[in-house]
């Protein structure tokens, strides 16, 4: 056991860091600025069954630590990502695991990709985005029914040669009741969280910033609801959780796998500074030190100790 | 090679009302930057998560800095309009592709149209241009007298003629009255132009068809490295939207044919 | 009409701006502070049927750009606020509208409450919290359910002697179906919003900061998330909002109205600058200047002119 | 009167290891202020929206300044102890009541007990009542050696001894150890504390039943001023906390016998 590694179903990751989804393109550009074998894993940008443009421009606003993406799922389609952005980014990072993100607007779509994305060479798990909230159909309307999202994770584990880990949104009542009734379709595991739905005004023109009206709030300020989200999870769930939400720090890293991660996802951190995810898991073992934690492992293993439920 | 270099403000002075000119000294100038590149700047206040995009004004190589020139508009530049001398910033740089140039004859005509703050890139490229020994007519558009700079700076590298909306100074009219009233007896070999969407709207109605016609885009972007898919324009080719560009990695600089402003 | 001037049932409001409930105790200490006649109303401590101490401490934690609470409701109970509390303010701040903020865990509470807490000299209005996400039973849990807010609502209405604002939850996956729902009991308004359940754990201990674990997430972090909610609530209703959640300049209070609020409540920014509610109100003329506002009704009515339902 | 200064750093000097001295001046020394009281700062970084509350350990009403002594624990000591010479600060004060010593009589006898950082408010109240001619004996407790802090100057106002938890310096022991060997040949008519929660119930149970044996208690705050409820300690007359103290506005300097710590 090495100090930084941990593993999970499908995943055999030298560290807990990857970037998160819509944050890190295909690994190309990131590719270009530093080695990304450094990385546990990344998680691409999401794949539909189709090709995307998604939505209209302005896509993003700046919140106090935080900001809005109304991106719309835009992706060149499950087939140019299988038969070019993953086997590109797989020839030049051999050693990284490849985390495909799979949307869609209906159970057959998704179905389709996941099909196709989990037989891709280098995918080691498919992250499951049943929470979109910049799409009009689909997308959050599953994950936030316990039924449906029940009923597309178990079609698309039952079609997928990889692990499947169901991506929750935060938009919910009580995620606990979601999260329970995807755990019964037998997913390899959750990730969470997606972004908060909010908004934001121009005060010229008095209309919403954002083309798309409304967008995901994502950044530091979402990480109390983030933490609060993946311990109610844990509270209910022993199923492997990849954490994510406003974490740009080491010390971040450590709260959420207290609070019941067991890796974490960088997102919005990468967008404010490329260079985020190295220099997190750079700074993590020094961390680590100060406030006595041996491994990663440990800290999960200390966590499961005393995890009241 | 993109670094986020650690840049340190050797001087900061109001060139027109509200609208700032920075000298970042350091690293930044050791690789190669082109004419049209840009930056994408930390608001050093830790409020602001989001970077903002700045062309980048001036390369000086031998004394080690760049300059950028920006209005304030908002937040982040009123909070960047208040750094003084020795004050560090990290800069992301230098982004995006600049304005082609390599494929112009000796001593080409060449048209320079800047419109407001697009106006930064476009003094880098005309002084490298100037130097090449190309020739140069350069328009340049503002919304009233106040707020005009660089144009002394500008008439170094050619025929400068100034326009405002409000004729507070030069011609009164927009940037296309002062292209067809002063600038249309040469067939120029190519077109640069930014400035805000309008312009380059009008400019690339005036010179469509013409094979070297661009314009530097603006856009709201994140991560200004083409990670997050925020900035991206339609490409005229293919409307449906499923192949289109990115103004961070594509562009800034665009031929006016390329994509769908 | 003046140019800051809002009318609102129950409310005659000499600007838009008022401290929001919890962040302003009973106005004693920023009475002593500043000349809350000022201020367009002031928004009481929440008020129950019996004293409450609250949540054992720590209390609050600080999150980026925002900060936990878990007070639990800490108050003397309604006899001692009407009796002493309420008497003391209103002889000291004549011309000052008061909001008082009834809590509770059953429904039964709550009417009691409103009852006798309405008949109090001074009270105009009175913001029910059926949001409060710091109590074990009730608050939120009457927040979340469409068919008990409506009922709990319609009882504190029917008993009322002032008009009643609703305080709705963001905890919610749809918030719209909540405040159709209330509305249909017909309260005078909302107030919007309530905070957002968050954690924040302790990394050398490894537990939670909050002793009651969870706490309500406020400040500046949550107002995209504010702003989004406000507008939905306005997509399905025309009743007066006095939205809330984020709020620390003027800029921030015309953009609230702008999403869709009538009045706008300041919490946390209290907080940090007991002055912030002064301040803001001093500070909107230049700002509404600036942006070619000429008064609040203005801009709310030209809102009310744009809004596509 | 309780307002928000600006006030400007004047010093900044590191008295012991992480423990920095703060010397502010400015307007809040205009209006009385009590040995006891705190104030709460805002941290210069617009990230952090809670305020830290300090204890005031120094007023000098000549030369108008302030004295804060902090330890570097987390983000916001972390960057109060990067404020250099001319920096400004917003501090919310003074706040709270301070240390009841009206009841005293003529060169009265008096025990001030410090650990740590629960010093800083003890060191202005010992000079005030050195100089009003009370007799002060001073047990300081300290983790280490290291940091030791002002042992120097309380010295000046009264017999002062030290301990240590690790024995590196003094006495090896606890702060209740050292009043055991070194004070209990005087009966003092007020005992004064302030220090982490173990020393205050340390002392707290030590004095038990004593008229006038008083700590001052920390909490976690966010309005400093009593409008927040963050900060409620139950009281020992009412355990049910129907009634209870806030420790910004009721404290932070309570009786042993009003609160339960
Ligand atoms: C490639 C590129 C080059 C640019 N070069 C220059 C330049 O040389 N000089 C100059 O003055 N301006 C330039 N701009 C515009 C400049 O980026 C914005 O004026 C600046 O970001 C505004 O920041 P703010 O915080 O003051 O405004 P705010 O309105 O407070 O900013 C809020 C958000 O909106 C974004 N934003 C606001 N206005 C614009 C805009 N016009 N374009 C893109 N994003 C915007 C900001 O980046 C930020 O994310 C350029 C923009 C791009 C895309
Ligand atoms: C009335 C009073 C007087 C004080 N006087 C002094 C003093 O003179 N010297 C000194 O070194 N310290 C003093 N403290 C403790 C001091 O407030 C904290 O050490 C400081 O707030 C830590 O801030 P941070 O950002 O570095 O720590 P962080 O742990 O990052 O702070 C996070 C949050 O927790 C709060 N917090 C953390 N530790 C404490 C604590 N021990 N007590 C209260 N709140 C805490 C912070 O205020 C902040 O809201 C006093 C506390 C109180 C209540
Ligand atoms: C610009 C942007 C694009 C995103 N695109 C996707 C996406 O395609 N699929 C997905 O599951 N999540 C997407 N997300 C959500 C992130 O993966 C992540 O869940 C969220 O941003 C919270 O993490 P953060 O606060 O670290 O950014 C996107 C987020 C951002 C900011
Ligand atoms: C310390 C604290 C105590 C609060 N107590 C109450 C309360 O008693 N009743 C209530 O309805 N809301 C309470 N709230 C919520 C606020 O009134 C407000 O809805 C919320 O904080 C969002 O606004 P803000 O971001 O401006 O703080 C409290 C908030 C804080 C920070
Ligand atoms: S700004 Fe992120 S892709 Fe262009
Ligand atoms: S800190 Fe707010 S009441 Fe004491």
């Amino acid at each position: 056991m090495t100090t930084l590694g941990v593993q999970l179903p499908g995943l055999d990751l030298k560290n807990p860091i990857m970037p998160a989804s819509g944050c890190c393109g295909f690994g190309e550009e990131l590719g270009n600025l530093y080695d990304l074998n450094q990385l546990g894993a990344i998680m691409i940008k999401a794949a539909t069954s189709k090709p995307r443009f998604g939505n209209p421009t302005p896509r993003v606003a700046e919140t106090p630590q935080g900001m809005l993406n109304a991106i719309g799922l835009q992706n060149p389609g499950v087939a140019t990502i299988v038969a070019e952005k993953i086997p590109k980014l797989h020839a030049k990072f051999k050693d990284l695991p490849i985390i495909a993100n799979v949307a869609g607007s209906a159970q057959a779509d998704y179905v389709a990709v996941c099909d196709q994305i989990s037989r891709a060479p280098g995918v080691s798990a498919i992250e499951l985005n049943i929470s979109c909230p910049n799409v009009a159909h689909g997308g959050m309307e599953f994950g936030v029914d316990p039924t449906a999202a029940f009923e597309l994770t178990k079609a698309c584990v039952n079609v997928s040669a990889v692990p499947i880990y169901v991506k929750l949104s935060p938009n919910v009542t009580d995620i606990r009741e979601i999260a329970k009734a995807v755990a019964m379709a037998q997913p390899a595991g959750f990730t969470l969280i997606n972004t908060l739905v909010g908004m934001r005004f121009d005060l010229t023109t008095r209309q919403a910033i954002l083309a798309n009206q409304t967008g995901g709030l994502s950044g530091p300020a979402v990480l109390p609801v983030a933490l609060r989200l993946i311990h109610q999870v844990r509270s209910v769930c022993d199923l492997p959780i990849i954490g994510m939400g406003g974490v740009t720090c080491a010390e971040d890293v450590l709260e959420m796998i207290i609070a019941g991660a067991d890796a974490v996802a960088i997102g919005t951190a990468n967008l404010t500074d490329p260079f985020a995810c190295p220099e997190i898991i750079t700074a993590l073992p020094a961390v680590m030190a100060k406030y006595h934690i041996s491994s990663i492992e440990s800290l999960i293993h200390e966590r499961k100790g005393k995890l009241v439920k | 090679m993109i670094k986020d270099y650690t840049l340190t403000v050797t001087n900061q002075i109001e060139v027109a009302d509200t609208i700032y000119e920075l000298t970042l000294a350091g690293a930044i100038t050791k690789d190669p930057i082109a004419a049209g590149q840009f930056v994408n700047v930390k608001i050093p206040n830790p409020a602001y998560i989001l970077r903002r995009p700045f062309g980048i004004a001036e390369v000086n190589v031998a004394q080690g800095y760049i300059k950028l020139i920006y209005r304030v508009v908002g937040d982040g530049t009123q909070i960047l309009a208040q750094l003084s001398k020795g004050a560090t910033l990290n800069v992301l740089g230098p982004l995006g592709h600049g304005f082609p140039s390599e494929f112009l004859n000796q001593n080409a005509d060449v048209l320079i149209i800047g419109g407001g703050t697009g106006l930064p890139p476009l003094y880098e490229l005309s002084r490298r241009l100037y130097h090449e020994g190309h020739h140069l007519d350069i328009a340049l558009g503002f919304p009233n007298k106040q707020r005009i700079f660089y144009e002394a700076k500008m008439s170094q590298f050619g025929h400068t003629m100034v326009s405002t909306d409000d004729g507070s100074y030069g011609l009164q009219g927009t940037i296309i009255d002062l292209i067809d009233q002063n600038f249309t007896d040469k067939s120029y070999q190519a077109i640069y132009a930014c400035g805000p969407r309008g312009l380059e709207l009008a400019v690339s109605a005036h010179f469509k068809g013409h094979p070297h016609a661009y314009i530097s885009a603006e856009a709201r972007m994140a991560c200004g490295i083409g990670i997050c898919n925020a900035c991206v324009l339609h490409t005229t080719a293919d409307t449906s939207g499923a192949t289109n560009k990115k103004v961070c990695t594509d562009g800034p600089v665009f031929h006016i044919n390329e994509v769908v402003l």
